[in-house]
């Protein structure tokens, strides 16, 4: 028992990265199964936990209306929306000439449309309290941001024609080097992280105690 | 960077371990190289072709599109077997480095070519034909250094010694059928049992449209509109090949059909560079982590983002407020996430400590189930296994910008303390951050998402950026094992800027090998 | 010591509350949609060759539009297809529409329908058909090489094609004077090789400003004639067919947005740099 | 108009029930409500920029259990069914195309496993799961990272430097690739972690914070004008297809005072 609660989970890991790992580099049919095998079964294992995760969501609202906690006729929308919705869908499927449709059509869609909007309102504000030369590193990201950020409209070529052409410049050689750097940072410690889990070194994921 | 080698000489180990490495890839990966460079690869690269006298002007029209498939095209050949440059070299070979779906033909092209030389394979299941038009390109099209990347060769970088002189073509895993008007694939009515593509894609070499569809006796109406013929060449086990080639209207064709099978391959040559950074940096964490093991002690700069943690916390503690954690919009296939939730088990820990709540909403359900498991045991490392409670770490929904609304609702009115964005983010991180910003709670965020990382920059108190969102777990757990990570990350670092310098100096003075070990063919 | 002082404007200024700054920007960009002020916008000669490309067929050319985009690059490519279809009917020409997305279906009728209000004696049929979506995306183009009646027997609004006054004239890709793709993914590619290159026909290109720069190439290798990329270009056809519309006042408020954002920027680090210079005199003076 | 489904067209066989249904969900008064439940969730939802309240209360908690639903069952259509239910059951699948397959119990006996934490002293089995899941994808993503981004990263940053200087645009050439290569290199060692950043490697740390810096501050002005856009259409959808051209067209004219 103890095995299959410590042991076996770390060999699991070990047998399961090094066989996707070596699969890489085998071009051989059996390979490409493999990688489908594994992945379509990580998709059942996740409708698995959607299950699991839909109760937690409809246990924490149940608690708040159990509990009457502040503001809990709000969970007793989400509760309701949640469970019509998974009905309507399951019995009539969600294509647009189905009621689940139709709700997606012009409630999930125009809603999910307004909140990708409010980040214009964001960025504005967001760029207004930023953008202050404190130190010279942020003079450094008020620079580069106001030259590229009015250098791709109309009103830039007002104030100097070659104001696009510099912002490109901005774009694909200081910004391109900053984010290059980033990228082989983070890619080093992907591998890093990565053979600390295979090699069960990394097992946080697992929790700990019994 | 002496002076990171200074006490201990782990550039010395490095350099064995990593020869070592090359030395054990190179031997693993002969006997594979051996399988593709038979007898019949082309070893002789930089050879001229028979000096064919080729130079025939004329404005000739290709005429793929009148080719019928199941043509022989025996009828000419002697006829102009004199003027008509015949091809010479002439191999076939299976393709390296796949699935066995692929074979492969390689000639030398003549001295100088035109488009009025035009060159046919030729592809049948017997010796004795039928014979079906595989493929039929001008002369100058088609060189063995545009393939380079099928055909790695012992070195993955040896692809820049395929020359310029000489052609090959690919045959692939291709099927018999077409498109009907509505793009739907009907088989064809004819038993053709093995036919190969009369012209890759829709159009010829020559951009013209390749034969228009059948017509349908009885209705007079196109029954087609586009013709694709396939052949698997595992399936068919051996089959045989024949090249011509035309000027003019006269055709020569190679005397020798050439018989070939293909194969399916167990190493990916390509990738071997792949494998041995592989095996190179995974050998040097792993060496640090054991150094780590013996001797404990390791330097660690400081990660200001991850010093304010406990401020974070105790300020939360003191105002009887909540924690905010998110793990990020990314699933656990990603690794990011799995960074952050190592974060969580630290911040769980400090938390239960301070007896303060801790509020996570998750995005994806497995992601869900882990973090419920990381929190409850980091509560039990902290000897409060009494104050997890399941419903803190609890489902919103995998959409984004609802996710994104249900997080902004409760920080309007929770009002957590502290706010950590960890992991994986897109659009909405900015949303998350100037709200969180707008209720005055401390803002830890740290993400490797580089089109993200401005937005967490500007609004938030403290950000990890990129790699330092990896360091977090090491930094704040200050366990010798993953502090060693840390340093063999930065030896490879090390490595990876040493070789930058040597390559860019290389190439500058133009020497290309240096880059071409770094070439990601797959 | 100055806890009593009454703060200034600059300092006030400098805590701005943010919803006054998204008030702002809600105006910025709602004014010029209701007033679209008509920003000088420079053409560029791309955009330029598709209007006289248009502008100098002799009327009652075929022109072929294929709509290919879906209702996320509504707000760049639909006033850009509003204005070229304008144009286009304002000329007299005989125009067929296809669409290979199959979203954008919508997006083309609405359009449609809002052209007939602006010219009543358009008629369907015979001075456009509007073939609506087919499956099959390169096929589809392979296909209307051949005929349009044949790939798509039944219209939008399921009138059979065959026998359309419109399709007597005009019913193949060869067939056309001119093509204009309006594309937000890579359709435009496949009308290229398989289309427009084929049957040797002028082509242009409506897209967004992201896929773009993928487009410019053909653009520098003449098989496309012209490009409108984004708003900006959509503006750009507007003020040359002299209809300033949804994308003149979109990139109104685009520049307002920027503008303001700019000015807000500019002047905050000005008075934050008084800021600091008022505080440095007053240490001295307290000194 | 949002994308209404052209679903009418693109399938041909519908029961009658099914395109009764249809024709309902299409009808202009469905359209209309459509657009007026949209307009509306629209401005509750933009309402909450200003402040918390109960509209957006409202909105976010529907959105919640709307999105959380449709997600849900869109999961069960597109992975469940193909994957999990027609493999055990093929004669569920009308094309006839999934045969027998019951290897899936095995993820299904795992899926199990995550559900079986609601049952006190079995929680440790879905570690069991975890183990699987994350060992198979770290294990799929380490040869990608090295393949699709360290590997391409590191080969474009070696690249020549055109130290040969003849005329303006060489001299840019010049700079650009001293830009990158500096640049890069100073980023990296900004990400030294087991060195103190002072003296020669705090210098050069410092140039790595100040190119990204410049990299961020690029990139934040690079992405207002998509964000702006997105509000912009949301506008034009509030002002011209709700409210209606015409009026708002009118509107306009009596300020205009014409």
């Amino acid at each position: 028992m103890q095995f299959l609660r410590k042991q076996f989970p770390v060999m699991l890991a070990f047998v399961m990265g090094m066989t996707m790992f070596i699969r890489e580099f085998v071009p051989a049919k059996f390979s490409e199964r493999l990688y489908y095998g594994f992945t379509n079964w990580a998709i059942v294992i996740t409708g698995f936990a959607a299950v699991f995760a839909i109760l937690s969501l409809l246990h924490h609202h149940m608690n708040k209306v159990r509990r009457r906690a502040q503001g809990y006729g709000y969970s007793v929308i989400t509760i309701l929306a949640f469970i019509q919705m998974i009905i309507l869908g399951l019995v009539f499927s969600v294509e647009p000439r189905t009621p689940a449709g139709w709700e997606y059509q012009w409630m999930f869609v125009p809603m999910q449309a307004t909140m990708f909007a409010t980040l214009a309102f964001f960025i504005a504000s967001a760029a207004f309290r930023a953008f202050r030369a404190r130190t010279w590193e942020a003079l450094a990201l008020l620079i580069a941001g106001l030259i590229v950020m009015i250098g791709r409209v109309p009103i830039g070529e007002y104030i100097s024609t070659h104001l696009g052409t510099f912002a490109d410049w901005i774009m694909n050689n200081p910004n391109m080097a900053g984010f290059r750097g980033i990228v082989l940072g983070v890619a080093l410690a992907q591998v890093a992280i990565a053979v600390r889990i295979i090699f069960g070194i990394e097992r946080t994921y697992m929790g700990g105690g019994d | 960077m002496g002076y990171l080698l200074k006490g201990h000489k782990p550039m010395r180990n490095l350099i064995r371990l990593a020869t070592l490495i090359i030395i054990l890839a190179c031997l693993c990966s002969l006997p594979a190289i051996g399988q593709e460079t038979g007898a019949e690869v082309p070893d002789k690269p930089a050879a001229a072709g028979e000096p064919g006298d080729a130079e025939e002007a004329g404005p000739e029209a290709l005429e793929d599109a009148d080719i019928v498939i199941g043509m022989e095209p025996a009828g000419e050949e002697e006829a102009s077997a004199v003027e008509v440059p015949l091809p010479s070299q002439v191999t076939v070979g299976d393709l390296p480095n796949d699935d066995g779906t692929a074979v492969y033909l390689t000639w030398d092209a003549f001295p100088q070519e035109t488009s009025d030389v035009t060159y046919t394979v030729y592809l049948a299941e017997s010796r004795d034909g039928p014979w079906f038009e595989a493929v039929s390109f001008p002369a100058n099209e088609e060189y063995m250094e545009e393939y380079g990347h099928y055909f790695p060769g012992f070195f993955w970088f040896q692809k820049a010694r395929h020359p310029k002189s000489r052609h090959v073509v690919i045959v692939e895993d291709v099927r018999i059928g077409e498109f009907n008007r509505t793009g739907e694939e009907i088989m064809l009515p004819e038993p053709v049992g093995f036919t190969i593509e009369p012209n890759v894609g829709p159009k010829n070499e020559d951009g013209e449209p390749i034969e228009p569809g059948v017509i349908d006796e009885l209705t007079g109406e196109e029954v087609v509109s586009q013709k694709f013929v396939e052949v698997e060449p595992r399936k068919v086990g051996t089959m045989f090949l024949k090249l011509t080639s035309t000027v003019n209207g006269e055709t020569a064709t190679y005397p020798e059909i050439l018989e070939v099978g293909a194969r399916q391959n167990w190493f990916d040559t390509g990738r071997l560079n792949v494998l041995i950074f592989a095996v190179l940096f995974g050998a040097t964490v792993l060496y640090f982590i054991a150094r780590a093991r013996r001797d404990p002690d390791l330097f660690i700069r400081k990660i200001s983002g991850l010093d304010a943690v406990d401020e974070a916390i105790g300020r939360a503690t003191e105002m009887g407020k909540p924690i905010l954690y998110l793990n990020g919009m990314s699933s656990l296939a990603d690794l990011p996430t799995l960074a952050a939730l190592n974060i969580l088990g630290r911040v769980a820990r400090r938390v239960a400590n301070y007896e303060s709540k801790l509020t996570v909403p998750c995005r994806d359900p497995i992601v869900l189930t882990v973090a419920q498991e990381i929190v409850k045991a980091g509560y039990a490392d902290a000897g409060r296994p009494d104050a997890y409670n399941a419903d803190d770490i609890f489902f919103l929904t995998e959409d984004q910008f609802s996710y994104a609304a249900a997080v902004c609702g409760i920080m309007m009115r929770d009002k957590p303390a502290a706010n950590f964005f960890m992991g994986y983010y897109y659009a909405e991180s900015l949303i998350l951050a100037e709200t969180g910003a707008s209720t005055g709670a401390i803002q830890i965020a740290g993400t490797d998402a580089p089109t993200q990382l401005p937005f967490f920059v500007t609004t938030c108190d403290y950000t990890l950026i990129g790699e330092e969102l990896y360091a977090a777990s090491a930094y704040l757990s200050r366990e010798p094992l993953v502090l060693g990570s840390l340093k063999g990350q930065d030896m490879a670092k090390v490595f990876m800027m040493f070789m930058i310098v040597v390559g860019t100096l290389l190439m500058t003075f133009g020497v290309n090998f240096v880059k071409d070990l770094f070439k990601a063919l797959g | 010591m100055d806890k009593e002082r009454k703060p200034s404007f600059v300092e006030r200024f400098l805590q701005m509350d943010r919803r006054i700054i998204y008030t702002l920007v809600a105006l910025a960009v709602a004014i010029p949609l209701l007033f679209p002020m008509g920003l000088p916008i420079k053409v560029t000669p791309e955009v330029r060759s598709v209007y006289d490309t248009i502008e100098n067929l002799p009327a009652g050319s075929n022109i072929l539009m294929s709509v290919d985009f879906d209702p996320a690059s509504q707000p760049e490519l639909y006033p850009m297809m509003k204005s070229v279809m304008r144009h286009v009917v304002r000329k007299g020409h005989k125009l067929a529409i296809t669409v290979l997305w199959p979203n954008g279906v919508n997006l083309a009728a609405q359009c449609i329908e809002e052209l007939k209000l602006e010219f009543p004696e358009w008629t369907n049929t015979v001075d456009y058909v509007f073939l609506g979506y087919q499956v099959g995306g390169a096929i589809v183009i392979m296909s209307v090489g051949n005929s349009f009646s044949e790939t798509f027997p039944k219209d939008y609004y399921g009138q059979s094609t065959a026998g359309m006054p419109i399709i007597k004239e005009f019913n193949k890709l060869g067939e056309a004077d001119y093509m204009v793709m309006f594309e937000a993914g890579n359709s435009g590619d496949w009308w290229i090789v398989y289309g427009t290159e084929v049957h040797d026909v002028p082509v242009a290109g409506g897209v967004t400003a992201v896929v773009a720069p993928q487009y410019y190439p053909y653009l520098q290798a003449k098989q496309l004639n012209g490009i409108i990329g984004g708003l900006k270009g959509a503006a750009e056809y507007e003020k040359l067919t002299e209809v300033p519309a949804l994308a003149t006042s979109a990139m109104d408020s685009q520049s307002m947005v920027h503008a303001l954002i700019f000015v807000a920027i500019v002047l905050a680090n000005i008075f934050a740099l008084m800021l600091v210079a008022e505080k440095r005199r007053r240490a001295q003076e307290g000194r | 108009m949002l994308n209404l489904a052209i679903l009418l067209q693109a399938e041909s066989e519908l029961l009658p029930w099914q395109q009764s249904m249809a024709d309902f969900f299409f009808s202009d008064g469905m359209v209309t409500l459509g657009t007026w439940i949209a307009a509306g969730l629209t401005l509750f939802m933009f309402s909450f920029v200003y402040k918390d309240n109960p509209l957006f209360r409202f909105g976010e908690h529907l959105y919640l259990g709307i999105s959380a639903g449709y997600l849900m069952s869109l999961y069960f259509f597109n992975n469940m069914k193909p994957k999990f239910f027609y493999p055990l059951m093929p004669f569920l699948d009308v094309s006839g195309d999934t045969t027998l397959n019951l290897w899936v119990l095995i993820p299904g006996i795992l899926g199990l496993f995550i559900i079986f934490r609601l049952i006190p002293g079995w929680g440790w089995l879905s570690r069991i799961t975890f183990a699987f899941y994350i060992g198979g994808f770290t294990g799929i993503t380490l040869p990608k990272v090295l393949n699709g981004l360290l590997l391409p990263q590191f080969y474009a940053t070696i690249d020549r430097i055109p130290y040969m200087v003849t005329s303006w645009d060489e001299l840019v050439l010049l700079i650009n690739a001293l830009v990158l290569f500096v640049g890069a290199l100073s980023v990296l060692v900004y990400f030294f972690f087991s060195v103190e950043h002072r003296g020669f490697v705090g210098g050069v740390s410092r140039v790595g914070i100040y190119t990204l810096m410049i990299a961020f501050g690029a990139s934040f002005g690079y992405t207002i004008m998509a964000r702006v856009s997105l509000l912009i259409g949301r506008m034009q959808f509030l002002m011209f297809d709700w409210i209606g051209e015409e009026i708002v067209g009118r509107i306009a004219v009596l300020f205009h005072g014409g």
